[in-house]
């Protein structure tokens, strides 16, 4: 076995571990000096880039993998049930990891400028590889508890970021609301957990999987685990803690707790499509479950956007309505995995016209989660930008700032002209799909969106008008642009952003229709562990 | 916070040592009796806890420097991780155990049974057992002095 | 089964009850994070009560009684019940230390810990 | 009432209408099904060459949970130290 081939078997568990040692060892890098350890951090990380292309490689040409701890084949001899912790990549998986090593990378290059007067740097850094890592090993695993285990991870390490600032009483109120609401959330998963363990004696999602009956306590289980990860997620009515974390934290931190957001979104994908994806189509009730819960979540994904939109448009804080704008991006999520649920549902007897346009609705949502995570990071990087120029948020007090910082405005408007789905850009591209797709299943829902997003792009011109054109303030006289590695790491989003948005099926028909067939194909996910079922 | 009284201080001192050998026994036990890194970690944590609170939080800086402890706390950590990558090295899987059969500390298999306390069985378990021990007291006292120098330091300001 | 023999899970659906009221009711920051303590004991309990076997011992095999070792694994109860509650109890704590010591800097900055006050002069 | 406490009346309700069903339903002292936990109690002795049940899943069986669980007391420790530390003004 060539060195190739071992790195590629081994790549799952080290995907995770290199940047956990990386994060043990950060603070005594550390005491040797500032330049070194943030060059240890993005060598690492890339490092770990390398891993997640060679696995993602492997991935989307041989099928779905399993990697099983401690060694030996999945199954215990004579068992169905597997003992030991698994990770199952399949094409999703890969699609997730992928989004999250782009965010992390630019936010340890955007922070190397941005946090350089700040203290206690080390500490920072060492908490933004173990959200990293946790994100990492969130989508990567295929057993429930270690999901859960991951997840408190994420909690306690975004609720430190989220209080960085800890001179600011702001931060610490919403550090402390952001862990009150998500371990309340995660107590909920493990009570989901233990019930599920109790009927089947197994913690592994394809065994569960195999095995579930859509009994009382399924649909208990199946209740818990959605409310607990929407509360990680921010969904509209659990939307709260989103906006004072997201508007309260450095820029930075705020740019990866996107991807820690969306990882919570990805748990709820595994829920409905691989734990409960044999019982969507249920007969044994009047209506299939898979109707009833894309309804739910369809509803849920209009509310958040609706709440977005229209409360962004009566703020005057800039960090505030960008976070509005990501609650709504995530209703559009959430819209297109409700239709195609829907669509399924519709589907079933006799029509399928109406699955094929909820495929394209589940490409278009997935999709969407690149987007908006590189569409809002963008948008907050900027603002972390004007943050770091003049120390202010509030639109009232700023203004024509065009003129002094000439790149950033650029990067505010491909961010502008990004999350309202504007042509050239690539939101565009996302949201045309989710369009076109929900105007087949209800075309009330499509023009909610479309109009939705046309307000939404109101609120970011007025913003930009404000912001930077206008009559320069006095006391802005001598703002300067902010620091090289600042908007190397802004001009790597919106490059990433234009060429998405140029060439949108090269990321469609290589990472998102893998992730769209991985997701509907549940009864794979099952039999590679448990064998032909 | 200031010292508490001579008594404490004294009947604290004297059952200092009992509450540290009974946790250092029940992590190097872990893999035979009830018990392991994180329950006996937690013990010796709060017999440290106890000299704390018995003395000042400021007499236990002078004593030891905060940075080192985490240091200490980052070196358990590292233990533990690096147990995890040797079992890829020499075992072939990330977390094989790689030491049970074939190596030559706490290499031996018990019979199916019960079975007296048999000390040199089990693999890298005692070893992960000792460096989470070593990662949890670290780590408990660390918390729980800082949170009482950030009080005594406001009980001053005032 | 009759109810007798549930009262078990009666006790973690009190307690959750209890810590749920405390977190959804009570104004005070340390009330609710002593909710939350609650709720998590009362998960935990779930776990340990969903892992007992009638008239099982330890699954430990150091000096059991030969009684045990000849009818095993009837007579053992469940370990991963166990073990799930031995993370679950770390991760517990690594919360509560979090959420406090956020309480600590909380108090510092604005004199109080009623959730109305802290709220009311935010905007 | 205002609508966070109406918003809280109706969680709260909900809440305890699906956790009382689950406690009845549920029989303490009978399992539904023990497959794993047998097999774990079987082969702990001759697989891992431990005694105790509780560890072999702790720190074999399940050892990567229990890493995590480290690195949750480490990020714990982290957050405490970071949000005590001396800020400049």
């Amino acid at each position: 076995m060539n060195w190739f081939e071992l790195i590629t078997l081994h790549s799952p568990p080290l995907i995770v571990a290199v940047p956990l040692l990386t994060a043990f060892l950060t603070p005594l890098v550390s005491k040797i000096n500032d330049t070194i350890r943030n060059l240890f951090v993005l060598i690492m990380l890339g490092i770990t880039g390398l891993l997640i292309l060679i696995l993602g490689y492997d991935v989307l040409t041989n099928g779905i993998r399993v990697y099983v701890f401690g060694g030996g084949a999945p199954l215990p001899s004579g068992m169905n049930i597997p003992v030991r912790i698994m990770f199952e990549i399949d094409g999703m998986t890969i699609f997730m990891v992928i989004i999250t090593i782009i965010l992390a990378i630019i936010c340890i290059l955007y922070s190397w400028s941005f946090m350089k007067k700040e203290d206690g740097q080390d500490k920072f850094y060492t908490l933004i590889l173990l959200l990293v890592t946790s994100t990492f090993g969130m989508e990567l695993t295929g057993d429930l508890f270690n999901f859960f285990v991951f997840l408190e991870i994420s909690c306690i390490t975004s609720c430190a970021l989220i209080a960085f600032y800890v001179h600011k009483k702001e931060s610490l109120d919403a550090a402390f609301k952001y862990i009150v609401i998500s371990s309340i959330g995660a107590l909920f998963i493990l009570f989901a957990i233990g019930l599920l363990y109790a009927q089947y004696n197994a913690l592994n999602m394809a065994t569960i999987a195999n095995a579930i009956q859509f009994t009382f306590f399924d649909k208990i289980v199946l209740v818990l685990l959605i409310a607990g990860l929407a509360m990680k997620s921010g969904l509209a009515p659990m939307h709260m803690w989103l906006l004072d974390a997201y508007s309260r934290s450095p820029a930075s931190v705020t740019f990866i707790l996107i991807g820690a957001t969306l990882a919570g979104l990805y748990g709820g994908l595994r829920v409905i499509f691989t734990i409960y994806g044999n019982q969507l189509l249920n007969t044994g009730f009047t209506f299939y479950p898979g109707l009833i819960i894309g309804i739910i979540v369809t509803a849920l994904g209009v509310l958040s956007i609706f709440i977005g939109v229209f409360m962004a448009l009566k703020r005057s804080d800039f960090k505030k309505m960008i976070a509005y704008a990501a609650v709504a991006e995530i209703g559009y999520m959430f819209l297109a995995i409700g239709s195609y649920l829907i669509g399924l549902a519709l589907s079933a007897p006799d029509n399928p016209q109406m699955l094929i346009a909820g495929t394209y609705a589940l490409k278009g949502g997935l999709f969407h989660i690149l987007n908006d995570a590189l569409d809002i990071g963008l948008l907050f990087l900027v603002a972390g930008a004007v943050y770091y120029a003049t120390k202010q948020t509030s639109l009232n007090s700023l203004g024509g700032l065009a003129r002094n910082m000439k790149y950033t405005t650029i990067f505010f408007l491909i961010g502008l002209l990004a999350v309202s789905g504007m042509p050239p850009m690539n939101g565009f591209a996302s949201k045309l799909l989710i369009y076109q797709s929900t105007y087949q299943i209800s075309p009330i829902l499509s023009i909610i969106a479309i109009i939705c997003s046309i307000m939404l792009l109101a609120v970011f011109v007025k913003v930009f008008q404000s912001i930077f054109l206008g009559p320069e303030i006095p006391s802005l006289k001598d703002v300067k642009e902010v620091p090289k590695s600042m908007l190397a790491a802004m001009a790597l989003v919106a490059g990433i952003i234009i060429f998405i948005g140029l060439f949108p099926n090269i990321i469609i028909d290589n990472l998102v229709t893998p992730a769209a067939e991985a997701l509907q194909n549940t009864t794979g996910y099952i039999s590679t562990i448990l064998g032909g079922v | 916070m200031s010292q508490m009284s001579k008594i404490v201080r004294t009947q604290s001192n004297i059952i200092f040592p009992f509450i540290t050998i009974f946790g250092l026994y029940v992590i190097a036990h872990g893999h035979l009796t009830p018990g392991g890194g994180f329950q006996g970690g937690a013990v010796v944590a709060s017999g440290c806890i106890m000299l704390l609170v018995a003395y000042s939080s400021k007499w236990v800086l002078e004593k030891i420097n905060i940075n080192r402890l985490s240091v200490f706390e980052c070196f358990g950590a590292l233990g533990f991780i690096g147990t995890a990558f040797f079992g890829l090295i020499f075992g072939g899987w990330f977390f094989n155990n790689f030491l049970v059969r074939n190596g030559i500390l706490f290499n031996v298999v018990p019979e199916f049974g019960s079975t007296l306390s048999d000390f040199n069985t089990a693999g890298v378990l005692p070893l992960m057992n000792f460096a989470v021990g070593i990662k949890v007291i670290a780590g408990l006292f660390v918390i729980v002095l800082v949170m009482g120098l950030a009080s005594s330091a406001k009980e001053w300001k005032q | 089964m009759t109810m007798m023999y549930n009262i078990p899970f009666i006790a973690v659906v009190t307690m959750i009850f209890i810590g749920l009221y405390a977190v959804l009711f009570k104004r005070n920051l340390v009330k609710i994070v002593i909710g939350i303590s609650i709720i998590e004991s009362g998960v935990n309990l779930f776990l340990i009560t969903l892992g007992y076997r009638e008239g099982g011992v330890v699954p430990i095999f150091t000096s059991a009684p030969s009684e045990v070792v000849k009818n095993a694994p009837g007579s053992m109860v469940l370990p991963v019940p166990q073990a799930l509650t031995l993370t679950s109890i770390v991760i517990g704590v690594a919360v509560l230390a979090l959420m406090l010591s956020l309480i600590m800097h909380i108090y510092d900055h604005y004199g109080t810990l009623d959730v109305r006050k802290i709220r009311g002069s935010e905007e | 009432m205002s609508l966070r406490t109406t918003v809280a009346v109706i969680m709260f309700s909900v809440l305890v209408v699906f956790f009382i069903s689950t406690a009845l339903m549920l029989s303490f002292g009978d399992p539904m099904k023990t497959e794993m936990d047998d097999y774990i109690i079987m082969h702990t002795q001759n697989e891992t060459g431990t005694n105790s049940g509780v560890t072999t899943i702790v720190f074999d069986y399940r050892g990567f949970d229990t890493l995590g669980e480290a690195t949750i007391l480490f990020s714990a420790v982290s957050g405490v130290i970071m949000i005590f530390r001396k800020v400049k003004k």
